[in-house]
């Protein structure tokens, strides 16, 4: 018989997102796929690393650093784990889901030992563009907005490019 | 009603081949006084002002004043089919959502008729002050397109110096890096192949290569190019078309990060 | 020790199956990417409703679109609900699995909202030259070529291409 | 066994280059008249004639008819190594499962032999009527190459429409649509640039532009196409191969779809 | 709290591989896709049969190769049986998973109806090149390159190409 | 200081663009005498060997001897910059990891230097004997290129036999078989393309195809090419490069392979 949806309340949850990024060949980014085994299977993602509210409680932000970079190492997906200098808070975002209402702490760090990743099919490394164009949540999409441009002032040789709106000031006629 | 006709359609499918990779759709404002285009890539780094005024048309038509939301795109994938002397007619009728493009063989024998809908666009335009350039180079545009790809070669951005001795294009990245030095033309032999550099004050301005090469597919418009220059200031980059008006490329210089 | 193939009965399914089109940009349909827990592993196939004998009996044709229509709308797969305006019966057909035999009830839909299905890994839209080639299972190559006749009639402006056996005839000898 | 010679291979290179692509794989009759070849593309729409007279060869022998199944694509790279200059031979021994072909350069320092194996084709043929077309059209090839090619920009099928003034080829689809008109030549300097056209009732068939286009693929035989239409008929679009024979594709039209 | 890292003794396995290549229309091995219940989720890798240490023990070569053949007939991921003709040995080789120290006992052979075995998303045939780049463990790369000179040898039409090395010794000093 | 000058850079972009996909790194040896190079591919089948004499030079001067660690590929990247007429000039400074390019023009209103990191690399090398080699041909170099195109459409693997007839190039594989065969030219009218054949001994020797076609590269270095071939001895394919030097490429011929 024809079923109707239902609405239940929505659990929260918190999650810290680790981006890792490398600058040679140019600035790419790392992406492992989905394990198979939820809603989002078949999609790329950051590494995200759970963490019940209670834990969160108790660190701080370098006792958070500390767990992500040991969380990391215990992940099957990386045959090596790369030597992680700093881990940088990029910001938060929020993203409700059909049955969860989840946060995102989201860090980035940069990679050096980009030869020890191997891209499999369950890991890569994307590029910009490709990060926008391939098959990411709508999750993943707000956390890459909100780490972009943070990873890019670090990463832009202390150059970025100007528009032209603040030069050129609007009309109201036109020519 | 709106037509204005060419004698030479190649013009115009310069001009869109010259605009369709920046600005993929823009709307044309079409007056008594001609053809007029402003717009920004998606970016906002990079403007680009088209002017053909009425008089280089063979016939020129305009009852009122339109403002026509245009795919350059579909545009420029019609355009192509023209030959190489074709004359050009293109008609917008009262109420009409269309624009036709129509082309006619030299010798009359072959009639193509093109139909393409015109797009509802929301158009912002910028006020473009009159800039009294620190500096103003002329070069012949064939020139520039190789500069442009040779750096684009080496890097992702380049530095533009002009001195005394002349402009120095630069850039560097992960093969090395590398520099162009153009001086100025002494022996004037042919006017379309010199390089003229007027300079009231040195300038010295970084650029993302990847635009100045987009410009450059205007460059079959005219034989040379004129850029011109002045600290905190866009780039002005401009290929006339002859008799009739010009392209004009803005390009916002890059500039020091604050944070880092 | 080597091991002799069982032979047992086979087990007897209905499967709802509901082809969703597009017509912008082209003529494309739907494919969802089969989750990895079963034989069909990692093959594309159409949207498919399980749908016990029980049930069947007890709907009509105005009931089962019903039924198809809420069905899609629990799917996680799919993140907005295509507005579908009106759904077709194709057909049926038949397929004989190693210890399944699986009866397909074939229906399609015209999808006009076709910007909201966001493709993904597991969701993509495939023209007709990509269905025939891509990975599907021979089960879903016979759906598809019930349902695909019906879809171009349906779809190709009322001009189909003739063939040259209309127009001339076979000879005996050669020439 | 079955031998014969050209002169200039390259007629044999721009057959085989013209039909390729409609049809990978065909059977080649052979008889003492000369090389025919009748074959449908995959799909049933279009079908393609070859005959190739055996008085337009350099040297001709066929002791018994044969029916050779040849891959036209595997044949194709082969004589892409072909010399502009080189001369042609084609044998088939008795008894033999592989087909020989031999090229010799112009000043005889270069000799090259290819073998390639015989395939086991069904090979159904179908008769093809005399028919008294409504309207034949001649143009140069080059015109209908562009004209196939600008109207596949704008859709999937054309319209051909033949009326007193002309003959006009139409297409639509999501840039908008389009149309080309060619009337006849009047002022007829090269015979071999002139449009002809022949009306005894005006036509209006739809056909698939994809086809058309492969069908161009074997304009370089000819410096002219001739058009054959009529109305619930095949068109027919030849090539002819100068004093030899001629390729002929048929293409069926589009119909009504009864149901919608 | 950040956790440490646990050591245990690492389990012994067995697995046997086999290699299945084909000639036409160039030298290719079949590989299939893992299933995504294990840390190895989507890799590529070759035909894997475990064993365990005592069914090895009991068996000799020739039973080896028919206690193969027959346990691939089970496996879902192959739609037909190939003709296997002869099952070859290339060798052994060892490989330490974090926990699991295997062992892999390898065969290749040869498979002449290549066009019954449908090329799908969780089974392809791979030339050497995409076997080298594609994602793939690094234990079964190791299997690769134990395989590969031998499967080289049996297809080169007799003949290899020599080295420079064989021809032109070394020199102590420069020119 | 080692610092070298061409008139005609674009020797220096063809030795370098001949190399570059065989051979993607490679250290150049500098010396009074001029520049060589050797280096092996990565599969050590194939070795070339370049020699650059200073005579050669326009002006060249070498303090003393520096083996350079060069990236082929980028400097590739950077000669694709080089204008036709420009002139070439290649510097290293003492103590310094670069290596710097600077192109002029030849009307001098153009320069451009660009720097790339020298690269740390191991080089063996090996000793080449002087072979007294059973035949020599000297071909136009476009032929050769031909030959191994048109081979490499038939197979893998090209058998070359010398005979008192000439030269014959085999290659087999799914598409058939293909052979082609040069006789000596007997009419010498231009001296660049003629086919001469010396035979002491008669050979057959089997070569990959990819690596000949690798080798082809550096054809446009000279109108020649020069094959000399010896039983079990790797063949010697050289480029002159006009009044200056060499390139001489090796290549391990194929071998019966003993276990089957």
């Amino acid at each position: 018989y024809p079923r109707k949806k239902s609405k239940t309340k929505q659990r929260e949850e918190t999650s810290f997102i680790l981006i890792i990024y490398r600058l040679t060949p140019k600035l790419e980014f790392l992406m492992i796929k989905q394990k198979q085994s939820n809603l989002l299977s078949g999609l790329w993602s950051f590494l995200e690393i759970s963490s019940s509210k209670n834990h969160l409680d108790q660190m701080n932000e370098q006792k958070r650093k500390t767990y992500i970079i040991e969380e990391i190492q215990q992940m099957p997906t990386i045959d090596t784990i790369p030597s992680i200098n700093n881990i940088k808070l990029a910001g938060q975002c929020r993203h409700l889901f059909s049955h969860i209402d989840k946060q995102y702490i989201i860090y980035y760090t940069h990679c050096e030992q980009n030869d020890v990743l191997i891209p499999s099919t369950s890991m890569q490394w994307f590029n910009e563009e490709q990060v926008q164009t391939s098959a990411i949540s709508t999750a993943m999409k707000k956390v890459f907005n909100v780490a972009l441009p943070q990873i890019k002032l670090k990463t832009s040789n202390g150059k970025k490019n100007g528009t032209i709106d603040n030069y050129f000031r609007k009309k109201n006629s036109k020519v | 009603m709106f037509e204005a006709r060419l004698l030479h359609g190649s013009i115009f499918a310069k001009v869109i081949e010259g605009l369709r990779e920046l600005v993929n759709e823009a709307t044309w404002e079409c007056s008594g006084n001609g053809i007029t285009l402003q717009a920004m890539d998606s970016s906002h780094v990079a403007l680009v002002s088209l002017v053909m005024r009425s008089e280089g048309f063979e016939s020129y038509r305009c009852d009122r004043n339109m403002s026509l939301g245009i795919s350059l795109v579909s545009m420029s994938k019609v355009l192509k089919t023209m030959g190489k002397d074709d004359s050009l007619t293109i008609r917008v009728n009262d109420d009409s959502d269309s624009i036709i493009i129509a082309m006619e063989s030299q010798n009359q024998d072959k009639f193509a008729d093109y139909e393409l809908r015109l797009m509802d666009l929301d158009s912002e335009h910028l006020g473009i002050p009159d800039t009294d350039y620190s500096c103003t180079i002329k070069m012949p545009s064939s020139e520039f397109s190789r500069i442009c790809r040779d750096m684009s070669i080496m890097g992702d951005s380049v530095l533009v110096c002009t001195t005394k001795e002349g402009v120095k294009f630069s850039a560097k990245g992960d093969l090395g890096q590398g520099s162009i030095r153009l001086v100025q033309t002494t022996n004037i032999e042919k006017e379309e192949e010199a390089v003229v550099i007027e300079m009231k004050e040195a300038v010295a301005l970084t650029f993302a290569v990847r635009y100045l090469s987009m410009f450059c597919k205007a460059a079959p418009l005219s034989p040379q190019v004129g850029l011109s220059l002045s600290e905190d200031t866009p780039l002005m980059c401009e290929f006339k078309i002859a008799e009739m008006g010009h392209v004009r490329f803005y390009l916002a210089p890059k500039i020091e990060d604050a944070e880092n």
